[in-house]
């Protein structure tokens, strides 16, 4: 066993004149779980499916448990996928879907010398098939369901016997494509649980696509950010979130305040103006001339909160949504900079109406200078 | 409607049960017991064992066919036709190989031996050919020489028939005008065959019906598309029933069918059905048997011939068909009825007004063309 | 203002629509189905009729059925040639059926699955069965196998047969493998069965209803056939040409009689598909 | 744990399995060689015998000096027109026999066989108009105002008869239709008229066509009326649209695309038919259809034949064409 | 001109045997922002189809601009839907869409003479249904969008001609059926924002169908929540959320902790016992025996700032989920109880972790007793 399950190297991808993936390095400890995260035609599924071996790299070298695998087909490669659509088998019962993997495997061991137009005849179901196709649906909490139809499960359902089928081949990767998209907010949410715990207690690496920042945030060890079929940043969901390497970064993962201006080193710090109003900002080695802080809503502080903070200016509220739990306001400094602030409602009641006046600050630290 | 020379076409395939116990050759096929019931002679040459015919539709009881089959072992298709041209149009479509035997009128005769497809008959292989009355075979003009190539089937007359139900005022003698009259537009009918249907044109016109000449030929091409609008169809098949069944009257038609109409309705010694070939006269016809050129049963096309000049099954048919017909020994077995009937048989008088339908060569083309130009008006 | 102004006349038309309308098309629908039915019914019942001619009620009888089981001919309709025709027509269109939908359902795959110069041409070439009128189609093999010196006869037939439900199969075919999931495969092959393996357990059972739809329609079209069929069958009968002859002939209580039976063998013929295709389905 | 399975052998064999083209040509090959070698050759065929004359009883001439367009020419050209006058003929007369009120300015007339085309081109278009006429009210009733758990068996009903021999169902129609018959019977009971004889006629053909192709009207349209997303009508008349305006302005042109389906399912089959009119049809009733059967048969004719039947052919291809090029649409 | 757009009297709906909607009375003011919330199949979209006139209800009544409309047909009213799936014509343009509304008026005024008849032979196309289709795309920001094709838009724009196609007839009304469900995330927030301030310019009251509680609480005025079939409650957002009339409206609108227990009041106020834990709660007149009450996650205090609260606990963190702008904790009281609480991360690096000790807390006056 090496250390990385799955290592990308340089891979990129052509589709005619599109690059849908573009010099991509990354590579994934045993057992993690990394997200790919971008928005809509970045090369997400794309990538995956070069993991998988539905697409073969342009460039670059896919590497799986050690092993150089670019021109390995799909069934060559020991990696499972749970497709967005799930692409169950709608002509089997959930048994025979989950069975499928073992059956073409031809379950080594057993009944050795079956070559392929055997298996082609007839499909087997032997003991140990069962066997272990009973345990996975117990472990998708889907006990003795092997005998239901596709059709007569609800969308969650599915999609446990879709990581079922996935999982009982124990593949050294599990690919994830979207695999929630299907699901509403609800239900969403149970199973972001569920698959991040399947995970944690089978240590299997997962490889899990995704374009929802929150789903990423919540689940990752490892977050890839991709944009345009390159990879922006490759981090921990809080180095993600907290850290952003890029404005496209920043701006894509949660809600931020950009403020754009030119950066300055002065003696206790850096600084950075912008329309005539200096900010302190947190030092950056690259940063020079043109380019921006980002600070989150979250992070800038109110009224009383803000005094003594050392970046810290009178603002007017120019807008409020109320969102229950919290509420966003957006103010606006002297210098017609609108920057919009969270507010947790901590207490009923406790709100600020539009065109008060009222003093808002932050710590630089909570701000990250971006140069690109 | 007016399209295609063969309504009852495509046919029907009679056939089925080979009784034959699959022997040797000649009359040891079959079964002696059937010969010795309708007096069918044991043959002294290999049958075979299937035998393909093309034969107009409804030309002999149902029976007739299985008789043979049981009597000589052998398999018979038969296919349908509905007029000499469909027929021969056919054979040059799919080739003469379709078929072992078929039943070419007179002139039709005449062209199959010029376009080679039909080979001549092997009298020797005809045991009873005598049977037939010498007039038939020594006045045959349609049969090429040198050779026989021909053996005559039944004969008739072509003319009009009608229902006194629906046209209660008939009265022969008549003109062919009759089918031309407006009193009878809408319930006329006249036969779907370009030879007969123009030669009766033609007569009505006072000209030979095997006129070659153009200007005669579109003289009638003319009076017939203006009957056109008087007529329900032209059609040559199932005539007896639209006479019968009060459908259409007066009837272009085969005398056959006007007296298979007349025995059908008739009772109380009266039936209301009429047949006679108009003053100007017309067609007299005999249909006979042939062999085509590429027949792959010649044996048993033969054998079938021997069998229909058979005097009991000659008559058996012609006492179903109602044509007369040109079988000597048969007429023994003829229905008396029919014998004196002289619109069956006419007596010579009428006969001399008749004529045979010709090859005229050539001039064919004409009558096609006229033929499809009075369809398509 | 406080409501929208809508003429007397729409208000009018529209409360009338919704009133009337429904009947009316209900009355509408009914008729046509009336239209439908009725001239089958009437020649259904018309076969038991006591009389030569057919039309006319004259009484009940079974006395054409009898005749029909006893081989004797109804009214110059002789059974046995029916019973030829009926096996040649059930020889033709099981032999037709089982090249069609394999060769329509291959062809069906290429145009699927692949794009390739020519590609449209080629489905094109392929439809064109199904928009050039019959009667084009059976005189061009007609003129072809003169051409060549093909004997007619039942092969002729099943090859100009086979030449039309091509395209039938491959048309309704097409239609299922539109709306099939190519990700099944892509799962298929990811749990480790080959390109082989993944058409025999995944795509072929999927595809299957749309191959039965489709050899079940090849099957009527080739069993109900007639204007090709005669022109290349040569001196064989099928039974829609042995029919057509007869109703050439007029209308007789024996066609009736054929007819009637025709049709309900038909229906059990179909009934029984159905029942087998909706087993395996 | 790694439970790969190795694909034998890589080479060649592979290789040439995972050439892109392999599948294809296995799958496409044999079917293309049957339509290339059963339909397309024979129509080839069936151009060539077009050019061809017809010798004495039947015989096809192809040697060169009887090979040309001679067939066409008969066709088209009236006895001793030019060609610009068999033009204006043509286009003269057809205008002053089917549009109404417009009288023949033409000096003659075209062929007996163009008149025929353009009387088999009208019945297509007179039995498209009824199919349409009394199959879209059906459709419709069908796929919007009956029960929903009906709807299956009112489909499946319009279908039946279908799977039915077509012969047989023609048969029926003839029985109806016949002298003395239930259609005869009805209207001498009210009145109307006395003693019809309603087959052979016009109105046998037309009325056979209609009952043997309306269900490949009503089919189309009713698949296209079922999946129209009824909230279209609803945000019609939300906006002002009482219901016929509705209809008219929204439901029927969506449906539209059945329509046109259905249309040309039925006008191809309807122009050139040939068994209805031969059965059905009297002496005034011959198509297309016919006259090329009959060149086949009795009136031996083949090249004319051939010809006619490509002269068919093509102004269905024609009509297709220009209708897919002004609408882009797939007619199937 | 009435106060009151639309008053729905006693209105109850039965399709067969199913009761879609039951006895429901409310009334909208004119220019107001009413949201019909509810989960799937409460009656919402049945309701808002009885103000359009596409259903007849089975009683009561329903009133626009102070008259009965009962027995008006859909074309006879003053209201206008936005179809969740835009119900587009798809055979028309952009423009022709936009401009059917008016044709199908006759445009009162404007050649007067024109029957019915004459409209239905040609479409018109005068200068005033121009210009009005040209001004009413620029106000959903699709300006000279008019000849394009629908099937050409992407979602959004879709939306849009969606909306403009409604609001050019100038109706009293606008009803939106799910408008935004098909769009996504972010479409979807941006599109809430530009549709509350078309609302807010226009002054066009808008009755507004959601099953999403947060696009309810972002932009109504007032909020009517729907269950099976009846109005649950009917209040402004901050109602809603803070005051729930129900368990089934604090637990459908939000995250809530929810605790039953036994009712008691005491001389200082309330109290609900627990599981053996005494909870102080605000007094509830109706309250008595089993009831519950419900505190948010966000309105309970971790750590110190927890100290001196009048509802205060030891605690053991359980899990946690990082969110980016806060986190989520999942904290266990001695007897068992869990709570979910909500913090938001005002600081970089600030955060619990599993396991650990933490003190929480609450004011009485954040929570809310329910006792239905
Ligand atoms: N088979 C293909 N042929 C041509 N272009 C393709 C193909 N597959 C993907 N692309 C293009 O490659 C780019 C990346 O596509 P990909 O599906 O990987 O994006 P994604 O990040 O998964 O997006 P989404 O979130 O929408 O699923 C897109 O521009 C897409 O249009
Ligand atoms: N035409 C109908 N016939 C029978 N039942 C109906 C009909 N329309 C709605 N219902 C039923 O009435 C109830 C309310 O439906 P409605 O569509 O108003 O719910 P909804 O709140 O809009 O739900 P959703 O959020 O899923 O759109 C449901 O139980 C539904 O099944
Ligand atoms: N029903 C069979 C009638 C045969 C008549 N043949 C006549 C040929 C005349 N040319
Ligand atoms: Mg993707
Ligand atoms: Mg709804």
């Amino acid at each position: 066993m090496t250390e990385y399950d799955v290592r990308m190297d340089g891979v990129t991808k052509r589709f005619g004149d599109v690059l849908a993936v573009d010099d991509v390095d990354f590579e994934i400890e045993s057992g993690k779980f990394l997200t790919l995260l971008g928005p809509s035609g970045c090369g997400k599924t794309t990538t995956l499916r070069m993991i998988a071996g539905f697409e073969e790299p342009s460039e670059g070298a896919v590497h799986i448990d050690g092993e150089q695998v670019n021109d390995r087909q799909a069934f060559e490669r020991d990696t499972s996928m749970v497709f967005q659509s799930y692409a169950l088998f709608p002509h089997m019962t959930v048994g025979e879907n989950v069975a499928f993997g073992l059956q073409m495997q031809g379950l080594p061991g057993e009944e050795p010398n079956k070559g392929a137009l055997d298996r082609l005849l007839r499909r087997d179901n032997s003991e140990e098939i069962r066997e272990r196709v009973s345990r996975t649906l117990e472990l998708v909490e889907l006990p003795g369901m092997e005998d239901r139809d596709i059709d007569q499960l609800s969308g969650g359902q599915q999609q446990r016997v879709a990581l079922a089928r996935a999982l009982v081949t124990e593949p050294t990767v599990l690919l994830l494509d979207e695999p929630l998209g299907a699901l509403d907010l609800k239900l969403r949410k149970n199973m972001q649980v569920e698959l991040k715990n399947l995970q944690e207690e089978l240590g299997i690496t997962f490889v899990y696509v995704t374009h929802d920042q929150e789903e990423a945030l919540t689940m990752s060890d490892e977050i890839a950010v991709m944009n345009d079929g390159h990879l922006e940043q490759l981090g921990t969901a809080t180095e993600i979130y907290e850290q952003p390497a890029s404005e496209f970064v920043a701006d894509f993962i949660g809600e931020t305040n950009l403020v754009h201006g030119d950066y300055a080193t002065v003696d206790d710090g850096a600084v950075l103006e912008s329309n005539g109003v200096t900010y302190r900002v947190p030092e950056e080695a690259d940063a020079e001339g043109r380019v921006a802080f980002a600070i989150r809503p979250e992070k800038i502080r109110l009224g009383e909160e803000a005094e003594g903070l050392p970046n810290r200016f009178e603002a007017e509220v120019v807008d409020e949504i109320y969102k229950g739990n919290l509420g966003k306001f957006e103010v606006r400094l002297a210098n017609g900079q609108d920057l919009t602030v969270d507010l947790q409602i901590t207490d009923q009641g406790e709100y600020l109406s539009v065109g008060e006046s009222v003093e808002v600050g932050w710590r630089p630290e909570n701000a990250v200078v971006l140069t690109r | 409607s007016g399209g295609d020379g063969g309504d009852g076409t495509g046919g029907t395939t009679t056939s089925g049960t080979t009784t034959g116990t699959t022997g040797g050759g000649g009359s040891a096929q079959g079964s002696a017991d059937v010969r010795a019931e309708w007096g069918l002679p044991d043959l002294d040459y290999d049958v075979g064992d299937s035998l393909n015919v093309f034969q107009w539709t409804d030309y002999w009881p149902s029976g007739t066919v299985e008789i043979f089959e049981k009597a000589y072992g052998v398999n018979v298709n038969v296919s349908n036709y509905a007029s000499n041209e469909e027929m021969f149009n056919k054979l040059k479509a799919g080739g003469t190989g379709q078929f072992d035997l078929i039943f070419p009128s007179d002139y039709m005769v005449n062209i199959l031996a010029s376009q080679g497809m039909i080979q001549q008959v092997n009298l020797d292989k005809l045991s009873n050919f005598d049977n037939l009355e010498r007039r038939w075979i020594d006045q045959a003009p349609y049969d090429p020489d040198p050779g026989r190539w021909s053996v005559p089937y039944q004969w008739g007359t072509s003319g009009c028939g009608w229902n006194t139900n629906m046209t209660p005022d008939i009265e022969y003698p008549f003109s062919w005008d009759l089918m031309w009259s407006d009193e009878y537009g809408g319930q006329m009918t006249m036969l779907n065959d370009m030879r007969e249907t123009i030669g009766a044109s033609l007569k009505r016109l006072g000209y030979s019906l095997n006129s070659t000449k153009e200007s005669e030929i579109q003289e009638a091409k003319e009076a017939l598309i203006e009957q056109k609008p008087l007529l329900t169809t032209y059609s040559s098949v199932s005539r007896d029933a639209a006479l019968q069944n009060e459908q259409a009257s007066p009837v272009h038609l085969w005398s056959g069918d006007a007296f298979s109409a007349y025995w059908a309705t008739y009772t109380d010694g009266e039936s209301p059905i009429g047949y006679r070939v108009p003053k100007e006269g017309g067609v007299v016809w005999v249909d006979t048997a042939a062999v085509t050129k590429e027949a792959a049963n010649v044996n048993a096309a033969h054998a079938f011939i021997t069998f229909f000049l058979n005097a009991e099954i000659n008559a058996k048919i012609s006492n179903y068909v109602y044509y007369p017909t040109p079988n000597a020994a048969a007429k023994e077995y003829i229905d008396d009825a029919a014998l004196n009937n002289p619109a069956i048989y006419p007596p010579d008088e009428v006969m001399q007004n008749l004529e045979f339908i010709r090859n005229i060569g050539q001039a064919t083309q004409l009558y096609s063309e006229a033929w499809t130009e009075i369809q398509n008006a | 203002m406080s409501s929208v102004t809508v003429s007397w006349f729409k208000r009018t038309r529209s409360r009338f629509i919704q009133r009337f309308g429904g009947v009316a098309l209900g009355l509408e629908a009914i008729a046509l189905y009336l239209f439908l039915y009725i001239p089958i019914v009437v020649m259904i019942a018309l076969s038991f009729n006591d009389s030569q001619t057919a039309i006319v009620w004259k009484g009940f009888t079974t006395e054409w059925y009898s005749a029909l089981l006893d081989g004797r001919a109804i009214a110059r309709v002789d059974p046995q040639a029916a019973w030829i025709a009926l096996k040649n027509s059930l020889y033709i269109a099981a032999v037709t059926v089982v090249v069609s939908t394999t060769l329509g359902t291959m062809l069906a795959l290429a145009l699927d699955r692949y794009d390739f110069p020519g590609r449209s041409l080629l489905q094109g070439v392929t439809f064109m069965p199904l928009i050039i009128p019959s009667i084009v189609m059976g005189i061009s093999l007609l003129l072809f196998f003169n051409f060549v010196g093909l004997t007619q006869g039942i092969g002729t037939a099943i090859i100009g047969h086979v030449a039309f439900d091509i395209s039938y199969v491959t048309v309704i075919v097409l239609a299922r493998l539109s709306s099939f999931d190519r990700t099944l495969e892509e799962a298929a092959m990811d749990l480790g069965a080959r390109e082989l393996e993944t058409f025999r357990w995944v795509t072929f059972p999927i595809i299957k209803p749309g191959v039965i739809a489709g050899a079940l329609l090849a099957f009527a079209m080739s069993f109900d056939d007639f204007v090709v069929t005669f022109f290349i069958i040569g001196n064989q009968n099928t039974l829609p040409i042995f029919f057509f002859g007869m109703v050439r002939q007029g209308i007789s209580p024996g066609v009736n009689v054929i007819a009637t039976v025709i049709l309900l063998a038909t229906f059990a013929l179909i009934a029984l598909a159905q029942k087998v295709a909706g087993l395996t389905w | 744990m790694a439970t790969e399975r190795t694909s034998g052998g890589s080479g060649l064999v592979t290789r040439v399995r995972r050439h892109r083209y392999v599948g294809l040509v296995f799958n496409a090959a044999p079917a293309t060689f049957w339509l290339g070698v059963f339909f397309v050759a024979p129509l080839a065929v069936m151009l060539y015998y077009s050019f061809g004359t017809r010798g004495a009883f039947g015989t096809v001439l192809l040697d060169p000096e009887h090979l040309g367009i001679q067939q066409y020419a008969y066709f088209f050209v009236p006895d001793g027109a030019s060609i610009p006058q068999t033009i204006w003929w043509t286009l003269g007369w057809a205008l002053g026999h089917f549009v109404p009120f417009v009288p023949n300015v033409a000096g003659g007339e075209p062929t007996a066989y163009v008149q025929l085309l353009f009387k088999s081109i009208y019945f297509g278009v007179v039995t498209t108009v009824f199919a349409f006429a009394i199959g879209y009210p059906m459709a419709y009733f069908v796929a919007r105002k009956a029960p929903a758990n009906y709807r299956n068996i009112l489909v499946a009903l319009v279908v039946l008869p279908y799977w039915a021999s077509y012969l047989v169902r023609v048969y029926a129609i003839k029985i109806m239709l016949a002298k003395n018959g239930l259609l005869d019977n009805l209207l001498t009971t009210l009145n109307i008229a006395d003693n019809v004889s309603l087959l052979y006629s016009n109105f046998a053909v037309g009325f056979g066509l209609v009952y043997i192709y309306v269900p490949f009207m009503i089919l189309p349209v009713y698949a296209s009326l079922e999946q129209l997303d009824t909230t279209l009508e609803e945000a019609a008349m939300d906006l002002g649209a009482d219901r016929w305006d509705a209809f008219r302005r929204v439901t029927l042109p969506l449906s539209m695309p059945g329509v046109i389906a259905g249309s040309f399912l039925v006008f191809i089959p309807a122009v050139g038919a040939y068994v209805i009119p031969e059965l059905l049809g009297g002496t005034d009733t011959a198509t297309v259809g016919e006259f090329i059967a009959s060149q086949f048969g009795s009136a031996g004719n083949w090249p004319l034949g051939a010809a006619a039947a490509f002269i068919l052919m093509v102004i269905m291809f024609l009509g297709i064409w220009i209708y897919q090029s002004r609408t882009g649409g797939d007619i199937l």
